[in-house]
């Protein structure tokens, strides 16, 4: 096991190596020319190549990469450039390791950006998160139990229903009317957790709902579907034989293997989502790093798309890393082999 | 079949099982009758799909109600376990009867140690703490021959061989001392060495706890070892029932022929060629009319008119505690099979 | 139950019978290994799963060779390698005086003609999305044969000759019982008449009143074109049954061969006592009176075998040369060797 | 009331009074808080009412044309000007102060001009110094100052712009006979060499207005403006700063805000915003008397316009650019935009709002546009009809649907239109010349920097600065006229106010003529404000955005 | 999105007994896979009416273009004086239903809202289908590789499935219509406009729908060739492309089509989210996605406008989601709903 975690540690790093230079090549070896779009109005030739040599834009791509990689660790300077910081030290920006580039249109290190934007993002996945999986897993437990009935009915079709709704749609419906023109919640706005818990709350769950709402659907029909095919299994059969009531068979015995899988699936939403949730952040302008995307994508802000297209690919890498440990955890089977 | 007038031990009147599905009504299990006395054996052989492990969870009351339909008696030490009710029937479970299943690798749950699984049996029957359980199941373990029982305890079914997880199985069964054992084609799934330790194991322990055991098989052979009574069961009817000795050396029904005459003999060589039993087996749910076998049946121009295809027969005593059903002669039967099937044998 | 004291047999390795000419298969050392890796932070090599580790073995046409052995002794892997459909690991393999031992490519292909498999499970080595017109028409595609009278008429006439209706042509496999489907996948197999059938359990996942239908199919089959089979079975009764030779096999290795009668009557090896002894017969009263002679233990992992004679952890008889010595096939009497230190004969069914 | 034009409009009734805290709700980001760098005419009315004073302003008003009178805010008067308009001086009152207390000085003055030079760290702003400073230039058009961290010519621009005393000297390479308006521009104003950090600055405001940030900026979320202890009333007499302070929240969708502030509740009673209403929310805005009566409907600096692209086939064809022009419809363009409360359809680039704004009809069509008559006139082309052409225009939902009404038109009048919808760095792509051969016709939209013709036709139609190498610059269409660039110079020499802005006029008119514009409709904004605002005013000079100078919450 | 558990093997047989056999056996009468599978369908009476609501938004797809050739519906051509209002609102009651306009009419621009919809729907079929295509035959020929060649292929494939699947889906999609949407037109010569952006969408959808594919289909093939059949045949002497499409491939339609139908939807509906992140068709074209964006402002002052693209969307995703959670059931009754 101890092993396995290495190993899949250094194939992590690799994967992560590899997404980078991936992105790097498709957003800066691009046809634009990223220096172009430093400055604003007022383009000329000369500040296009005074700002294409201030950014590094004039150095070949693999050089650009190596300096990118180089940040991760180290400190870099923006501009890296001796003559201005001999003549002007207070404009370099030093942007601390691990630096992941510095944004030419807000004129930050990406990092503090991303830094600003990460505690959104997280309330906002682990909240809508903790909804689906308890409404989720409950819900198709329920279906499960009751295969056929009204009930199961009810809940499988609501659950389709939810998941055929595009979440912009739910989202905009839930802002117009629940908080708008009902006024039943606040409009949200992220307002931090250790500041103040319930407003926090407050303000989130309309983004909640919203985001749980599609997750919950699809959670609903796997729940479902592993709880009755692990009902239908050999060892339920054994358990009821030896006579233990039957609510432990469905906990001890059905959930238990059912959950499994879900763990797993649900590992990796919530990774997928800790690299932003962009519709939901953009629908009740919540500025985590998905909206933050979005708006780097308008101003076309290349290193902060490169950066935040990074951080996202890492939480799924990170969390491909933490579901197959936990799935070793979890099962027996796994761990041993 | 013993002359006691008492009441045996179980009893298993007129059981039905029928399952509803999309194609029609499966009848599983279609009026099965049989006794068992404590501490004796009775082997259940048949076809795959004759209705064998159907019958043996009915027993147990396995089966869900929403999806089964199932009636009839099944008297178990004098309470009717049809009607005693969910709850008090899964008290029994367990305890007073308990089943060793065909898969101990699909039987057992992956995630939980064997230990565990055989803690979880004995808590749900006695009042015990974790850690008399754990002893308890320490010395079972070493009962049923499994080596090295304290480090056992603590592994999972996937790091058991096949025969080591069926004799854990076996404990699992045989941990609460049940007076009925249901096994369900214990060894079907093992080598023959292996089947030779387990069968020799229960043997044993047959004798140890004086239990009855329900043996459900395909294998002949195993039933000539193990079994004090035999029933053959054919389309979810049983068609044959009687002494082991009686069934194997004058067996009265067809099929049974058939059974032992499309067999290959390990003690001999046979002179002639096998005898298959022509066709295949019946469908449940289009139970062919009259005598489910009369298409299979070698002798069905024995009975005048075409009876096999029109007139149900009922499982008749050709002698005292051997029944057969079928629509020849007793004594015809005797005669057709003293000429000719037995010099095929 | 008799036990009678053997002579020590000569410790020359015993040339094996060459009696009528040149065999149709002899497989010389046959060994199949299988490459395992262990998971460190690395991938690295493993001990191998010695699957089949030295197998000799001669098969004359038109004979038919029973191979017995526990679950995992590698029966399966060794009809797969003979036929080339595993390449061995090392050994020879003759087929017809031809070292076929690494052929490949068009010529393997060609000598597929000759040599044939009939599988186990006769629901999963039919292709269900085929119809069974062209599954048994598949060898004629693939070997691009033209068959006289075209391939419908072949398949027809297959069919017929194993006892299905030819109109059933255009049916799919999940239409027929197993019995049929196992009839199918022996058409399949005797298409282009070749001279070896290796028979991999073809009768295991059969009810008995169904499985006698198969054997007697195979039977009648052999009869008509003399072709030979390798017949891989659990069940002893059926090799015995349909066996002119039978082989024991344990962990890869062959403990024991012998004409079917010597060897049920008179075996030699102590394994093959207890094999034989385990089995059950349909004779109540037999059966009471038979003793089991029960194995210890379970069987040891064919990734690192016992040391010396491979079967010495479970042998009622084991003794310090076990441990140290490799025992060596040894032909004790015509056509019956034994790979054992200590062989004796005893009856034991 | 709000601006000149609004409709209704919303005096908020009782007088204003110091206190209370007035919230500003924005999409945002804002770009820059840089003087140097704040170009976005919302931002620049925020900055210079709120943090960042300058030698010369435009007052607070209720009409358009009180806010139109220039008045002296750091100087003390409006600047004077000597060499035929190549000479500006102004002289600064003194009293003024930085927040950390110490004066503004005329040093400051020309230290924060001298950074528009540094172009590649001081980016996004206005480029008038540059264009206008008696400073050489390189042959790419570029300054020969490189700005005051790399210092190289530092001696060319303190002969440009000189310090003496509290009198500071501009020298301008051309007669610029409104530059006491070019220094309204933040980018005119003071900044502290000692506070300056370069690009670092953006954010870091340093006050010498009524109010400085209080913590950080955080982009995305804002900041909170409070108090500035030693701005003082006195030397700052328009400047009312009655809130005690300023929240400004950015990061909020436009409708979001236009839903909150008409639901008017909490601290929503004391918001304003510069986003304004969606069209799909105006009826309800107007359909509810008190929502109405929050709200304003003032004219929008922007003129939204085609432009046909000289170096296209089609379009290089004179008859083909008045056939296109005679088509199109801007009723159906304003209607799409949101109807009269919108936009209003025009066909002059300059605003209507401005002096030098000229009632011309080019061509003689309705503002429906004649398709009849411009088909004729196509087929008198030597065209083949159907004439493919390519509009491109930026993509907004609302600019798809205000396009794809004006297809029809040009469709009628025999053009097969593809319309290319470009979402994000819209102007960079099309400026840039590998675009030229792909668009037939470039939309557009454009706002004066300050009320004058100058900032109108010269920057868009002068192809001189504009066209060069590295693309169009601001003239997307590639026009190029001799004389129009002739009677640009001679116009900018006009010393009289009116006369000049006549004259811009007359140049825009001549340009729409020859099918250098087709010109589609003034844009209005829709705002409204919380209940709670006080003194609530549109400064039509800066763009119609609310006046903060006197605007109050109690 | 993660799918559930279990994929559809071929159907089990059903087997009917024919007494009248003619060796004295028992015949069995059975059906082809697909005959059971049509008739498990047609007992499931929610599939299909979702089948026919499919059926029926095909048709509709196809017969949009016609009826607009044909002038029957015109998506294009707006009224203003259908919107006169503040904020150009429909005039009429209803966002201007009337008898030549169905559904009313668009705000801002008066045009014909059923014909919009009508024609929304071919546009958001034509994406979807094209990028779910596009997912099905590269996810299909890199499974099938990856799934039966093995060794450092398998490695390569797998390694760049993972790979692709790392990647932020939604911020991929957008960011990379910076980059692509460009090169559409200038590189892969599509015409700018619709064209370009049908082209990008459908390219970048099916780009990161593919692995889906290929991990369902190098499933199966790893346990498919674990089956005897195709050991069988190899026996046989048969070369890789017999085994592939011959042995193989006919088990993978109907994974295919399930997963197909599954994805399809999904596609809908991003291309509806893509819209709303201002990456969606381009104008004047209709699109369900660019409606509805346009529309959700809209929920208040003109529900109508609002409500009839929102039901559409819906029904169409709900009846496609129906449709293939029907067929999953009846290829693989072993996680059926009844
Ligand atoms: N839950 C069920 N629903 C429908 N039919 C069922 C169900 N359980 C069993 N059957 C049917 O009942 C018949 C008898 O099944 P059973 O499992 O008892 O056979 P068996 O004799 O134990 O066979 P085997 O030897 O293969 O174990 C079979 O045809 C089976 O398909
Ligand atoms: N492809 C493989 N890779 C690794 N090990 C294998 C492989 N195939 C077989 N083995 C191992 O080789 C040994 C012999 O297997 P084989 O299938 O030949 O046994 P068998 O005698 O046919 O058993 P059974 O009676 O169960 O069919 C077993 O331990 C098995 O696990
Ligand atoms: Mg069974
Ligand atoms: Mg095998
Ligand atoms: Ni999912």
């Amino acid at each position: 096991m101890f092993f396995y975690i290495i190993r899949r540690l250094i194939a992590v790093v690799i994967m992560l190596f590899v997404i980078s230079m991936t992105t790097f090549l498709v957003f800066y070896a691009g046809p634009d020319d990223p220096a172009r779009l430093t400055c604003a109005k007022n383009c000329t030739p000369a500040v296009i190549a005074a700002n294409r040599h201030a950014f590094g834009f004039d150095k070949p791509i693999a050089t650009q990469y190596t300096d990118f990689v180089k940040g991760l660790v180290s400190e870099r300077k923006f501009p890296d450039d001796p003559a201005q910081e001999k003549a002007a030290p207070q404009t370099i920006t030093h942007c601390a390791a691990p630096c992941l580039g510095y944004s030419f249109v807000r004129q930050q290190p990406v990092t503090a950006m991303i830094k600003q934007g990460l505690p959104i993002t997280v309330s906002l996945a682990v909240g809508a998160f903790v909804i689906w999986i308890v409404v989720g897993v409950t819900s198709g437990c329920i279906a499960a139990l009751n295969r056929g009935t009204f009930i199961d009915r009810t809940i499988v079709g609501a659950a389709l229903i939810g998941f055929s709704l595009p979440s912009f749609f739910i989202g905009l419906l839930l802002l117009t009317f629940v908080a708008i023109r009902w006024q039943l919640v606040p409009i949200p706005e992220f307002v931090p957790f250790t500041e103040n818990p319930a407003l926090w709350a407050q303000n989130l769950i309309l983004p909640w709902i919203t985001l749980a709402a599609i997750f919950a659907a699809s959670y609903v029909r796997l729940t479902r579907a592993y709880m009755l095919e692990t009902m239908s299994e050999d060892y339920i059969r054994t358990a009821r034989a030896k006579g233990v009531k039957e609510n432990k068979v469905i906990r001890r015995h059905g959930l238990r293997a059912a959950l499994t899988p879900i763990v797993t699936a649900a590992g990796l939403d919530l990774g997928g989502l800790l690299g932003g949730a962009v519709i939901t952040e953009s629908v009740f302008g919540l500025n985590g790093l998905g909206r933050m995307a979005v708006q780097a994508v308008v101003q076309t802000d290349l290193p902060m798309i490169v950066a935040l297209v990074l951080v996202a690919a890492a939480f799924v890498v990170i969390a491909n890393l933490v579901v197959d440990v936990l799935y070793g955890v979890i099962d027996p089977r796994v761990r041993l082999s | 079949m013993s002359e006691t007038t008492q009441k045996p031990f179980l009893e298993v009147k007129d059981l039905k099982v029928h399952f509803p599905t999309d194609d029609g009504l499966v009848k599983s299990v279609d009026g099965l009758s049989f006794n068992l006395e404590r501490g004796k054996t009775i082997g259940i052989v048949g076809e795959s799909g004759s209705g064998k492990s159907v019958t043996s969870q009915a027993i147990l009351g396995l089966h869900r109600r929403g999806k089964a339909k199932t009636s009839g008696q099944i008297i178990l030490d004098g309470e009717d376990l049809m009607t005693i009710g969910n709850e008090k029937l899964r008290t029994l479970r367990g305890s007073k009867m308990a089943m060793i299943f065909q898969d101990p690798l699909s039987a057992l749950h992956p995630y939980y140690t064997i230990g565990a699984q055989i803690v979880e049996a004995i808590q749900v029957h006695h009042d015990l703490d974790k850690n008399q359980a754990r002893a308890r199941t320490i010395e079972m373990l070493d009962r049923v021959g499994i080596p090295n029982p304290q480090r056992r305890v603590d592994q999972y079914p996937h790091e058991f061989s096949g025969g080591m997880r069926q004799r854990a199985m076996i404990a699992m069964a045989l941990v609460n001392n049940p007076e009925l054992l249901i096994a369900d084609e214990p060894t079907t799934a093992l080598d023959v060495t292996v089947q030779a330790q387990i069968l020799d194991l229960m043997r044993d322990l047959q004798k140890e706890f004086g239990s009855a055991i329900i043996m459900i098989t395909h294998d002949l052979g195993v039933v000539a070892e193990i079994a004090d009574d035999v029933l053959v069961m054919y389309g979810g009817k049983a068609v044959e029932y009687g002494n082991v000795k009686d069934v194997f050396y004058a067996p009265e029904h067809p099929y049974t022929w058939g059974l032992l005459t499309s067999m290959p003999r390990l003690d001999r060589v046979r002179k002639t060629r096998l005898e298959p039993v022509p066709g295949n087996p019946p469908s449940l749910i289009n139970v062919p009319s009259g005598c489910a076998f009369h298409p299979r049946c070698a002798f069905r121009d024995q009975v005048a008119d075409d009876g096999c295809r029109t007139i149900v027969p009922g499982l008749d005593e050709a002698r005292p505690g051997h029944a057969a059903r079928c629509l020849i002669p007793s004594d015809k039967r005797a005669q057709l099979f003293a000429d000719d099937v037995k010099p095929r044998l | 139950m008799t036990t009678e004291p053997l002579a020590t047999p000569t410790e020359a390795p015993a040339e094996p019978t060459r009696s009528q000419g040149e065999p149709l298969l002899r497989l010389t050392e046959m060994q199949k290994y299988f490459p395992q890796y262990k998971r460190a932070l690395i991938r690295r090599p493993d001990a191998p799963v010695r699957a089949v580790d030295g197998i000799s073995l001669e098969l004359r046409a038109g004979e038919t060779v029973g191979l017995v052995g526990e679950s995992g002794c590698g029966k399966s892997t060794a009809g797969r390698t003979m036929l080339r459909l595993l390449d061995p690991t090392g050994g020879k393999i003759e087929f017809e005086g031809e070292d076929i031992t690494s052929v490949t490519g068009d010529h393997l292909r060609r000598l597929r003609r000759e040599m044939q498999m009939v599988f186990q499970d006769p629901y999963g080595s039919l292709n269900p999305r085929q119809t069974i017109g062209s599954i048994i028409a598949a060898p004629f595609d693939i070997q691009r044969i033209k068959p006289e009278g075209g391939t419908r008429k072949a398949v027809q006439g297959l069919m017929e000759r194993v006892g299905l209706n030819p109109e059933h042509y255009n049916r799919y496999p999940h239409e027929f019982s197993g019995g049929q489907r196992q009839r199918i996948g022996v058409a399949r197999a005797i298409a282009l008449e070749p001279k070896l059938v290796v028979c991999d359990e073809p009768v295991s996942a059969l009810d008995v009143s169904i499985q006698a239908q198969v054997i007697n199919l195979l039977e009648d089959i052999q009869n008509e074109q003399g072709l030979a089979y390798v017949f891989v079975a659990h069940d002893l009764s059926v090799v015995r049954h349909i066996s002119d030779r039978v082989v024991v096999m344990y962990l890869g290795k062959l403990m024991e061969e012998a004409d079917r009668d010597t060897l049920y009557e008179r075996p030699l090896h102590p394994y093959t006592h207890a094999l034989l002894s385990a089995v059950p017969v349909p004779d109540p009263e037999r059966e009471s009176g038979r003793e089991r002679i029960l194995l210890k233990g379970d069987l040891p992992s064919p990734q690192n075998p016992p040391s010396g004679c491979v079967f010495r952890t479970r042998c009622p008889k084991a003794q310090e040369r076990c441990a140290a010595e490799v025992p060596v096939p040894v032909e004790i009497s015509p056509g019956h060797r034994v790979a054992c230190h200590f062989p004796e004969e005893r009856s034991v069914v | 009331g709000g601006g000149s034009s609004s409709t209704g409009g919303s005096q908020s009734t009782g007088a204003a009074a110091k206190g209370g805290t007035l919230y500003m709700l924005n999409l945002g980001p804002v770009d820059h808080w840089d003087p140097q760098r704040i170009y976005v005419g919302a931002d620049i009315q925020f900055a210079s009412r709120v943090f960042s004073r300058t030698l010369t302003t435009f007052p607070p008003g209720k009409t358009i044309e009180d806010q139109s009178k220039l008045i002296p805010d750091l100087a003390t008067n409006t600047g004077d000007v000597s060499d035929g308009g190549k000479t500006w001086k102004f002289t600064l009152k003194g009293d003024a102060k930085w927040q950390d207390g110490k004066p503004v000085t005329c040093e400051d003055l020309k230290y924060g001009i001298s950074r528009t030079f540094a172009a590649d760290q001081i980016t996004g702003g206005p480029n008038y110094a540059i264009a206008y400073f008696d400073i050489p230039k390189n042959a790419d058009g570029s300054s020969k100052y490189a700005g005051p961290y790399k210092k190289t010519g530092q001696e060319l621009y303190d002969k440009a712009v000189s310090c003496s005393g509290q009198t500071i000297t501009f020298h301008l390479s051309q007669p610029v006979n409104d530059f006491n308006q070019t220094v309204t521009f933040p980018a005119f104003g003071a900044f502290r060499q000692d506070k300056d950090q370069g690009a670092k600055s953006d954010y870091a405001i340093f006050s010498d207005g009524p109010y400085m940030l209080q913590g950080n900026w955080e982009t995305n979320k804002g900041g909170t403006f409070v108090r500035n202890p030693n701005w003082s009333a006195s030397s700052d007499p328009f400047r009312k700063a009655y809130p005690d302070s300023i929240v400004y929240q950015e990061g909020i969708e436009s409708e979001t805000i236009v839903q909150r502030i008409m639901a008017d509740s909490g601290n929503d009673k004391f918001a304003v915003t510069q986003a304004t209403a969606p069209p799909a929310l105006q009826a309800q805005i107007v359909s509810n008397p008190q929502v109405k009566d929050r709200s304003t409907n003032p004219p929008a600096p922007y003129v939204d316009y085609l432009l046909p692209n000289f170096k296209s086939k089609v379009m290089k064809n004179e008859k083909a650019r008045q056939a296109f022009a005679m088509s199109t419809n801007r009723d159906a363009y304003v209607t799409a935009y949101g109807g009269s409360t919108a936009a209003t359809p025009t066909y002059a680039m300059i605003n209507k709002a401005l002096k030098g704004y000229k009632d011309f009809n080019p061509f003689g069509v309705p503002t429906a546009g004649d398709p009849a008559k411009a088909k004729a006139v196509l087929q008198s082309s030597g065209l083949t009809l159907p004439v493919p052409i390519t509009v491109t225009y930026r993509k907004r939902p609302t600019s798809d649907k205000a396009l794809a009404a004006l297809q029809s038109g040009w469709e009628q009048a025999g053009f097969k239109v593809t319309l290319d919808g470009i979402s994000d760095k819209y102007y960079s792509t099309i400026q840039n010349p590998a675009y030229a051969s792909k668009a037939d016709v470039f939309w557009a939209g454009w706002g004066a920097d300050w009320p004058s013709g100058s900032t109108v036709i010269p920057p868009l139609f002068d192809s001189r600065p504009n066209i060069s190498a590295g693309g169009s610059g601001q003239d997307y269409g590639y026009f190029q006229n001799a004389d129009v660039n002739k009677k640009i110079d001679q116009t900018f020499l006009i010393a009289d106010t009116a006369a000049r802005e006549k004259a811009w006029g007359d140049l825009d008119e001549e340009i729409a003529k020859m099918g250098g514009h087709v010109a589609l409709d003034n844009q209005k904004f829709m705002f409204v404000h919380g209940s709670g605002v006080k003194n609530y005013n549109d400064n039509g000079v800066f763009g119609g955005y609310v006046e903060l100078a006197d605007i109050a919450v109690k | 999105m993660t799918m559930a558990p279990g994929q559809p093997d071929e159907a089990h047989a059903q087997v009917d007994v024919e007494t009248s056999a003619t060796d004295g056996a028992v015949a069995i009468k059975g059906r082809t896979p697909w005959q059971i599978v049509r008739s498990r369908i047609r007992r499931d009476k929610v599939t299909m009416v979702a089948l026919g609501i499919c059926i029926v938004f095909a048709l509709i797809g196809i017969l949009s273009p016609i009826l607009t050739s044909l002038g029957l519906i015109d998506p294009y051509k707006g009224d203003i004086k259908l919107v006169q209002g503040v904020g150009s609102l429909p005039t009429g009651a209803l966002g201007g239903i009337s008898g030549s306009h169905w559904f009313g009419v668009e705000p801002g621009t008066g045009r014909d809202l059923f014909s919009r919809i009508m024609a929304g729907i071919t546009t958001s079929l034509i994406v979807a289908v094209l990028a779910t295509l596009f997912s099905i035959l590269v996810g299909t020929i890199l499974g099938l590789i990856s799934g039966f060649a093995g060794g450092w292929l398998d490695w390569l494939i797998s390694r760049t499935m993972d790979l692709v699947l790392s990647f932020p889906q939604t911020l991929m999609l957008l960011s990379l219509s910076t980059v692509l949407l460009g090169a559409m037109t200038d590189v892969l010569g599509f015409p700018p406009g619709a064209p370009a952006t049908i082209a990008y969408l459908v390219l970048v959808l099916g780009f990161f729908g593919w692995p889906f594919f290929a991990r369902i289909i190098r499933g199966q093939v790893l346990s498919l060739r674990e089956r005897e059949f195709v050991e069988a045949a190899r026996s046989l002497g048969a070369k890789r492309g017999r085994l592939y499409f011959k042995e193989l491939l006919p088990h993978l339609w109907a994974p295919i089509l399930v997963y197909a139908t599954l994805i399809l939807p999904q596609n809908i509906a991003a291309e509806a989210s893509l819209g709303f992140l201002g990456v969606g068709i381009q104008a004047p074209t209709p699109s369900l996605g660019s409606i509805l964006n346009d529309s959700v402002v809209y929920a208040n002052p003109d529900p109508a406008y609002f409500i009839f693209p929102g039901l559409m969307l819906s029904i169409l995703v709900l009846s496609f989601n129906l449709l293939g959670d029907g067929l999953r059931d009846a290829l693989d009754p072993k996680t059926g709903r009844s």
